[in-house]
């Protein structure tokens, strides 16, 4: 297999074409304009389609459309374009149509900043728009990893019938490292017998839609999105433990975050602190496993964030007071050193 | 013996929900006639707005989506652009399109978008009770303007035909009253016009219908058609706004 | 002769069809409420079958035939 | 081994590409790597920086705070950037655009003139292959025929007639280590 050196935005797009990724529209905002600029060139040569839209709030409504006809289709901005992006995520969600939205987070509140941030997690992995609903969410900390995950992405997209959304930050669009683009089989996924083709000599005409106007029909609707959802849960969360085997700390970050936690926690190790690092791959469903796996010889957790504290409360639900949790964020565009991280082990040791 | 009349294929039997004197029935009926006599009932995916026709794909019997406020062009587009040989229509109200969904609509006009679009305007916010619409006359009494729209507070009605056919991308436009058997008909020649542009692959189209909303303009379906008549269409003059040359 | 088909419960009672029929054979039907709560649109003797009310019927209440000219 | 690296200069000297061409040098030669920009207005004619590191095992952060090696292509850069490098770091100066030395006697300075010796060859924007080249002679973490694999990799089809003139450009650089 063939390595080559690409931008994560860059190889997200690509990836995205090669996972069939039918069309694609977006609105462009720093710092993911590669993507769009890449399938720019691409989609037209490759049988796709790529479209700007005239805002965020066309652009997902048009993957609402897309998606609704039963292709795959993918739509990426930055976190005050995926707060716009809102209200078609939960009508999304409502109608049940797949579609892969990436956010590449960059520093808030407002217009904020466009360095790398991870402030969007509760916006990502607590619904985001009005109503009571999930959307899956993809947190990869490597190049490779963006590269497989979108697969994952439009397959778990299909699968459920749900939008899956890839979060990662300003750096890991940015960055290059070698990938490989892996030839995948294709998954086995229920046909789109729903999607609005056209009738196409069907009996019965297909309808997308989230409204109900009985409220019966849609506590109905909305236990089934329930239902699925706890699926969700027993089936897909993932994550990685690493130098974790005989761990008494544990370091808990992901995204990019993760990379740096990892080279502190490397770093504790070269001094003798047995200390692991969490590193959650699904931001919802949340992989509670993990911390199950590690809490009868875990003294202490730390969680690490670009934000003020959002990821810390998942951490804390996941350990149910078994254990202290320590949390250390820097935010709005700021990123920790793997020293800092360092010193803040320290203090856990010391602390518990 | 001969059908003169009877309901086309492309509408469902189900009953509306709409208000006695309604014009949204009218409509889609003559959109349903549209999509049979061109036979594109098996092609055609429809999309509903947010609106009075929100239930619009409970009445048309082909596919349809439902899109949030304003945002048909965009799942129009999407859709079109999914599938470029199906037909795609959006049926919208005026507040929907001319007034939340006002960039969504242009933006699909100045592409020259391949979709066809059914734009009801009857001046006034019906769904939500009689609030006053991006083009509610001025003077004409709302829910929200009611001593009258005033200019000075609200500005002046908007004029959509006009406003897309200073674009490049629509290939027809064309507004049409529904007043009587004559208007109504012609109505229904327009519909069949931009309809026929998308199959042709001409580009966006657009048909803007002035329908009476008797219910939220407090008159007897008789007395709100003679509004149309007399008020309507004096700021919204019928006609053809943009169609290609001939030849 | 005409065949004119009034689907009763589908009358809103707007009242539209009757303006509009020129030869004013129709009217509504005081003597009966449908499904909906109206009084529905009834038909007199002399329907010409010129689709009239069937054209700015909101509610696709009209099914109309004709005759045809030799025809039984 | 694990080489840390940062790279910065003006936008418009070449900083991201000399970063982006050592990276593909090195996973050329089968190491893993990363590499990563300074993004945003900078870009646009202030200062640019990027980072890149060179490992032979899986790299935990991409993001550098004390880089083994900095090369600095203009003052700000270096006035910036030599606070983090690493005791016993190196750092590559250009000596054309820098009248001042590092205050620090914990680290190796090089300086060269990368933009003279890039202007005598007959092209100033080639002042960040001779930089490479410094670098590349001194450490020796990639041979220099990879990068000049690597450049002819990054040299659009329309400027494939810059390969020359950019191989010269290295190999001055790597001449210069060896003086």
């Amino acid at each position: 297999m063939e390595k080559v050196l690409m931008k994560g935005n860059e190889a997200l797009a690509e990836a995205a074409i090669r996972a069939g990724c039918k069309c694609f529209f977006g609105y462009p905002i720093t710092p993911q304009s590669e993507l769009p600029a890449y399938l720019a060139r691409e989609m037209p040569k490759r049988g796709g389609v790529f479209l700007q839209a005239e805002s965020e709030v066309a652009a997902i409504n048009m993957v609402y459309g897309a998606a609704g006809a039963g292709v795959r289709v993918m739509t990426s901005s930055s976190s005050p374009g995926i707060s716009l992006k809102q209200e078609g995520i939960s009508y999304l969600c409502g109608a049940e149509l797949p579609c892969v939205i990436v956010n590449i987070m960059r520093g808030g509140p407002g217009l904020g900043d466009i360095q790398p941030a991870q402030s969007d997690y509760f916006q990502a992995t607590r619904g985001g728009g009005h109503g009571d609903y999930r959307t899956i969410v993809l947190a990869p900390a490597s190049v490779q990893e963006l590269v497989d995950l979108v697969y994952d992405a439009f397959d778990l997209a299909d699968k459920y019938r749900n939008p899956v959304l890839i979060l990662g930050d300003g750096i890991l669009g940015q960055m290059m490292e070698p990938v490989v683009f892996k030839e995948r089989p294709a998954k086995e996924l229920p046909p789109k017998t729903w999607a609005t083709t056209g009738k196409m000599g069907r009996q019965k005409s297909n309808v997308i839609n989230s409204l109900y106007l009985d409220p019966v029909k849609l506590e109905e609707h909305n236990r089934k999105l329930f239902k699925k959802y706890q699926e969700i849960e027993q089936k897909e969360a993932r994550y990685e433990i690493l130098n974790g085997d005989d761990a008494e700390y544990f370091v808990v970050a992901y995204g990019i975050c993760a990379r740096i936690a990892h080279a502190a926690v490397e770093m504790a190790r070269e001094e003798g602190i047995k200390v692991g690092l969490i590193r959650p791959i699904t931001l919802w469903p949340y992989p509670k496993k993990a911390f199950e796996e590690v809490l009868p010889r875990a003294k202490a957790f730390l969680t690490v964030e670009l934000s003020c504290g959002q990821m810390v409360e998942d951490v804390k639900l996941s350990v149910e007071g078994r254990a202290p949790v320590y949390f250390y964020g820097r935010t709005g565009g700021m990123v920790p050193t793997a020293e800092e991280i360092f010193e803040e082990i320290k203090k856990m040791r010391g602390l518990s | 013996m001969k059908v003169v009349f009877e309901r086309p294929k492309s509408l469902q039997p189900t009953k509306t929900h709409y208000c006695p004197g309604c014009g949204h029935g009218v409509i889609h009926r003559l959109v349903a006639e549209v999509i049979d006599e061109l036979g594109i009932q098996d092609k055609t995916i429809g999309v509903a707005p947010v609106g009075c026709a929100v239930l619009a794909y409970n009445y048309f019997d082909v596919d349809m989506q439902q899109a949030a406020h304003g945002r048909a062009p965009a799942v129009a587009t999407g859709i079109k652009r999914a599938l470029p040989d199906r037909v795609v229509f959006t049926y919208q109200g005026d507040g929907d399109l001319a007034a939340i969904g006002t960039a969504e609509i242009v933006h699909a006009a100045a592409r020259g978008e391949n979709i066809t679009v059914i734009f009801v305007n009857n001046a006034i916010y019906g769904m939500t009770g009689g609030q006053m619409a991006p083009t509610t006359l001025v003077g004409q009494r709302t829910e929200t303007s009611p001593y009258g729209r005033d200019p000075q507070v609200a500005g002046y009605p908007i004029r959509v035909c006009e406003m897309l056919a200073t674009l490049d991308g629509p290939s027809f436009l064309a507004r049409a009253e529904l007043t009587d058997v004559k208007n109504i008909n012609k109505a229904k020649s327009y519909i069949k016009k931009a309809f026929e542009m998308q199959l042709a692959g001409k580009g966006f189209s657009l048909v803007e219908i002035l329908s009476p909303c008797p219910t939220n303009w407090g008159m007897k379906p008789i007395d709100a058609v003679e509004w149309v008549k007399k008020e309507m269409v004096k700021v919204f003059p019928p006609g053809v706004f943009k169609e290609p040359k001939e030849g | 002769m005409s065949k004119i088909i009034i689907d009763k419960d589908r009358c809103k009672g707007c009242g539209l069809c009757i303006e509009v029929c020129p030869k004013k054979v129709l009217c509504f039907d005081k003597d009966t409420v449908n499904m909906l709560g109206y009084h529905p649109v009834k038909v007199k003797e002399g329907c010409i079958a010129c689709g009239f009310c069937a054209t700015v019927c909101p509610d696709v209440v009209f099914t109309i035939y004709r005759e045809e000219k030799g025809g039984k | 081994m694990k080489l840390e690296i940062i790279m910065a200069g003006f936008g418009g000297q070449g900083i991201m590409l000399m970063g982006e061409i050592l990276a593909h040098s090195a996973m050329l030669e089968g190491r893993e790597v990363s590499w990563i920009p300074s993004y945003g207005p900078e870009m646009r004619g202030g200062t640019a920086n990027c980072m890149v590191v060179i490992s032979d095992k899986r790299i935990p952060s991409p993001i550098i705070s004390s880089p083994d090696i900095l090369v600095a292509m203009n003052k700000p850069s270096m006035e910036k950037f030599t606070p983090m490098v690493k005791s016993g770091g190196v750092v590559i100066l250009n000596k054309a655009l820098i009248d001042e030395r590092p205050a620090r006697n914990d680290i190796e300075i090089i300086e060269v003139d990368a933009s003279g010796i890039a202007d005598e060859l007959g092209n100033m924007r080639v002042a960040n292959m001779v930089a490479l080249g410094v670098l590349v002679g001194k450490t020796g973490v990639v041979k220099p025929e990879t990068v000049i694999k690597s450049i002819d990799h990054f040299l659009p089809e329309h400027r494939k007639n810059m390969l020359e003139i950019n191989e010269k450009a290295l190999m001055r650089g790597i001449a210069e280590i060896k003086k």
